[in-house]
């Protein structure tokens, strides 16, 4: 048989953002495949020091559509631990809340991407459908679907009352209603256990040997989770489940998310009901004494890191962001051999892609 | 010679299939649509994208054989034209004769094999895979079809579809007895129709469309059209063979029950791309030769004892 | 294993020129001879079993001098983080792609942008940069504009 | 019951209830309180120490100095990334977002605005 070579991207319908995958066939079967990213590299640890700290905030939040508030959340702690100031309890809480839903939004556009990858379009859109909640929760309590601008160095920039606390209980609750169903459909689902189990399995020694963080790692069994192992305030005082799979397979990739979407659900409520009283900000000096700060941060997708050095004038001498796309990309040309075809999309959707994440 | 004309160009001919092909494709649309929470496309949204294609560009990559991207489309629309000439509709037969039912599916058969070699013809990868993938798929569908068809032309003893139309009237519509066949002739036509859960030849996450990967303005129009009567087709062929006319009534009631027939297949199709995954195509070969194969083998044993 | 067994075990591998230097947050750090690079890395990975890479920062920290510094980022149950200083003239230091696979996207991303050369490894195209990038590394000096 | 058929389910349940889509531009949109459009600036309140300018992460603000007291605002709202910081900044409220909807373009630095005061400055 001879050999071709399947250009996935840059542009390519199994893409949302683009990467260039170069996949070797022979037939239906994949012998392997190379890897190019870079095509939405902004320069954004660079141009971060060009701006001041406030306005890096702003930067940061446009490294990723998906997960910006978490991204801001990291950095926010890092310079605020830098300047030494501890925020006030009901802005970490909302900070966490933000997270949450983040995580609940990004498991359900990702769900829904699996499902029409492969072939499920009734799926991709009820998903979809279920996503608009949360996002319309989002922009009710910052204003914005997707940018929330939600962070300000020292606190968050919106207050939540009693009000905003009964309408995010009462659109999670629909949430709920409506979503739980579809979730059980499909953890139950022949034709998508069908395409999903078995394939592109990743076992717990390669994650390891790649330093792959998030649901990936912890659908092939490796409990890692960094709200839990690193906590940020205020996560050392929640409690909550961090969801394993054995397997390592696709199909435990899409149950790790499925359940994290319940799991991420519960905690908001535990959010809502531990809501501290009190000032959401607090003062911090527009100049960062001069020092160096490590955060990480468990973002939808697994660790987010950061690295920031102050040289004591208002703009920083170094952000270094790891993100964790970027680890799970490393794994993919090993996850592209011994499968079909017909497998591209199931493997290159069970990583959950953020190009732009890894990019930066 | 008039009245050739006229079914020739309007009824059961050209117009009328053309027609019923764009209603198709918009009730599947909208039915689609309505399954994904969507508003859908307004009623003449098919028509506007055939007349919108027709007007653009038509190019094709250097390399590809432009006769075969011209000549394989137009053979294709023929072919199912011609098949449909033959599909009664409401119980009018004007072209009946004994073994119609084997023209029928020869006829039926082309547009695979057309879509086979426009996509071998080709020089993208994607369409090469498309059309290597609609071969495989030919062999893994078309044999339960056959067996789901002849399931009612030996109960009947007949090849021709009204020769089967005349028996349902004496035994009752044959899906009471064949509901294995049914079921097969049903998977059996979204194979053929390459419709989700079986568009594996031009799954969009795959090989992006598979042979008509290429393809573009009236060429594509074309393809479309073509996809769109082969579809109506069918569906006309299963409730033919499957749920027969009905006996005595008048016209009119004769036509609105076979709309109502149509629907509700079109319903049938439109909710199977809604609830199942797409298949591997190695999936639909074990499924077809280990599931569907014996079980219209076991259906059509169990027509010809009951014949016995 | 205890940050003083650590400190000990990493001076037995690389030297007593392995220092503890002030911490980072959370984060231990260690201060590290780049010639016994390798070795550290085998031994952390092997006998010490902390093998989650984090990240890899280059940094200059202080422009003038032009000493480009190497982060190496781990974390096992805490983050542990190692120190390399390399001349800004000819940075070099070996690759642990072969010890760690996972190293790689980080350590082309360190080459790209700093310039760093990282031996051991077969040469491979551009991570993030366009392919037709010509002007110095983006961290140092200045990008100039069209 | 609705586990075992969970996806034919949904199917029926969404053919039954009312389409999701929103016909955008003919129907009515509703935008939350917190909706950050266009700005809007009041000059009574500004003491003009123009930490707003210095903040806007997009550069899409100018400070005028019209005499000691009286200053204006020159907006650029096709380079404004909407972002909130400006209104957090002030320590004195004088600017705030509207729910005017901006309108993008290619050129970011093709229109920009005097603000004056909030009656007189509004972007329509």
């Amino acid at each position: 048989m001879t050999k071709n070579i399947i250009p996935v991207g840059p542009q390519h319908p199994l893409l949302k953002e683009p990467i260039s995958v170069n996949i070797e066939v022979s037939g239906e079967d994949v012998l392997g495949g190379s890897l190019r990213i870079g095509y939405v590299h902004r320069g954004i640890e660079r141009l971060a020091q060009e701006r001041t700290y406030v306005q890096n905030v702003h930067l940061i939040e446009r490294i990723c559509g998906i997960c910006s508030h978490v991204h801001t959340t990291t950095y926010c702690y890092a310079v605020e631990a830098l300047l030494g100031i501890e925020i006030p309890p009901k802005a970490q809480y909302i900070r966490a809340l933000m997270c949450e839903l983040e995580r609940i939004h990004s498991h359900l556009l990702w769900i829904g991407i699996l499902a029409k990858h492969i072939g499920l379009e009734m799926v991709f859109m009820h998903s979809w459908h279920n996503r608009e909640v949360v996002l319309d929760i989002m922009e009710e309590l910052s204003g914005g679907r997707v940018s929330h601008a939600a962070n300000l160095i020292g606190g968050v920039r919106f207050d939540m009352d009693a009000e905003h606390d009964q309408m995010v209980r009462r659109q999670l609750r629909k949430l709920e209603d409506q979503l739980f169903g579809v979730l059980d459909a499909i953890s139950t689902d022949t034709t998508i256990k069908a395409r999903t189990k078995g394939v592109a399995p990743i076992t717990a020694e390669q994650i390891r040997q790649y330093c792959v963080v998030g649901p990936v790692a912890r659908a092939s069994g490796v409990d890692v989770d960094m709200r839990r192992d690193n906590p940020l305030p205020p996560y050392d005082k929640l409690d909550f489940n961090v969801v394993t799979y054995p397997d390592g397979d696709a199909w435990a990739r899409t149950i790790v998310r499925v359940d994290e979407t319940r799991e991420s659900l519960k905690l908001c409520e535990k959010i809502l009901d531990q809501m501290p009283e009190g000032p959401v900000t607090t003062r911090a000096r527009r100049k960062v004494p001069a020092g160096e700060t490590v955060i990480r941060s468990e973002a939808p997708r697994g660790e987010v890191f950061y690295y920031l050095r102050s040289d004591g004038s208002e703009y920083p001498a170094r952000l270094k962001i790891r993100t964790p796309t970027l680890a799970a990309l490393s794994l993919m040309p090993v996850q592209l051999s011994e499968i079909r075809v017909a497998d591209i999309p199931v493997v290159l959707a069970g990583i959950d892609l953020c190009i732009a994440c890894a990019d930066r | 010679m008039v009245e050739g004309l006229f079914y020739l160009l309007l009824f059961p001919g050209l117009a009328f299939q053309v027609t019923c092909g764009l209603v198709f494709e918009w009730a599947d649309r909208k039915l689609l649509a309505r399954f994904q929470r969507r508003v859908g496309p307004r009623w003449y949204q098919p028509l506007a994208d055939l007349v919108k294609l027709f007007s653009k560009e038509d190019m094709l990559p250097t390399g590809a054989s432009d006769w075969a991207a011209t000549i394989l489309p137009l053979v294709s629309l023929a072919s199912v034209l011609t098949a449909g000439l033959y599909v009664p509709i409401a119980g009018f037969t004007p072209f009946s004769f004994e073994g119609d039912l084997i023209v029928i599916l020869f006829f039926m058969g082309v547009p695979t094999m057309a879509y086979y070699l426009v996509g071998m013809s080709s020089v993208g990868i994607y369409s090469i895979l498309g059309g290597a993938r609609s071969l495989l798929q030919y062999f893994s569908y078309e044999v339960p079809l056959l067996l789901a068809f002849s399931g009612p032309a030996v109960l009947s003893g007949s090849w021709s579809v009204s020769g089967i139309l005349e028996a349902q009237t004496e035994l009752g519509p044959f899906f009471l007895f064949q509901p294995v066949g049914f079921g097969l002739a049903v998977v059996g036509l979204i194979g053929k129709l390459k419709r989700d859960p079986l568009d594996i030849p031009k799954a969009k996450s795959e090989v992006v469309a598979g042979s008509l990967t290429e393809f573009s303005g009236p060429k594509l129009a074309l393809w479309h059209l073509v996809m769109d009567i082969q579809a109506i087709i069918g569906i006309f062929l299963l409730i033919n063979l499957f749920f027969g006319a009905p006996v005595g009534a008048a016209p009119w009631i004769g036509a609105l029950i076979f709309g109502g027939e149509v629907l509700l297949m079109i319903f049938i199709l439109s909710a199977a791309s809604s609830l199942f995954a797409r298949l591997r195509i190695d999936q639909l070969a074990g499924l077809g030769w280990r599931v569907l194969v014996p079980a219209g083998i076991i259906q059509l044993l169990f027509v010809i004892l009951m014949g016995v | 294993m205890t940050e003083v067994d650590l400190l000990t075990r990493l001076k037995e591998v690389a030297g007593e020129s392995v220092a503890r230097i002030e911490p980072i947050n959370r984060e231990t750090v260690y201060a590290l001879p780049v010639e016994k690079w390798l070795n550290v890395v085998a031994v952390l990975t092997g006998e010490l079993g902390i093998r989650h890479l984090s990240a890899i920062t280059a940094q200059q920290r202080d422009a003038s001098q032009g000493e480009i510094e190497v982060m190496v980022h781990f974390w096992q149950g805490r983050g542990i983080t190692f120190v390399l200083t390399l001349p800004g003239d000819h940075p070099e230091i070996p690759s642990i792609t072969a010890i760690i696979p996972g190293a790689d996207f980080y350590e082309r991303e360190a080459a790209e942008m700093f310039g760093i050369n990282f031996t051991g490894r077969e040469a491979t195209p551009h991570l993030l940069l366009p392919d037709d990038w010509d002007q110095a590394p983006p961290f140092t000096g200045r990008i100039t504009h069209d | 019951m609705a586990k075992k058929n969970g996806l034919l389910f949904a199917l029926v349940d969404a053919l039954f209830s009312r389409p999701e889509t929103v016909r955008y531009p003919f129907g009515p949109v509703s935008l939350p309180e917190g909706f950050r459009g266009a700005i809007e600036f009041d000059a009574e309140c500004c003491i003009g120490c123009g930490l707003c300018v210095r903040d806007c992460p997009a550069n899409a603000l100018e400070l005028i100095r019209e005499s000691r007291e009286v200053y204006q605002l020159r907006y650029f709202p096709t380079r404004c990334a909407f972002c909130g910081q400006c209104q957090s900044t002030c320590a004195r409220g004088a600017i705030s977002h509207s729910n005017h909807i901006v309108p993008s373009t290619a050129n970011p630095d093709a229109i920009s605005v005097v603000l004056k005061d909030t009656s007189g400055g509004r972007l329509d």
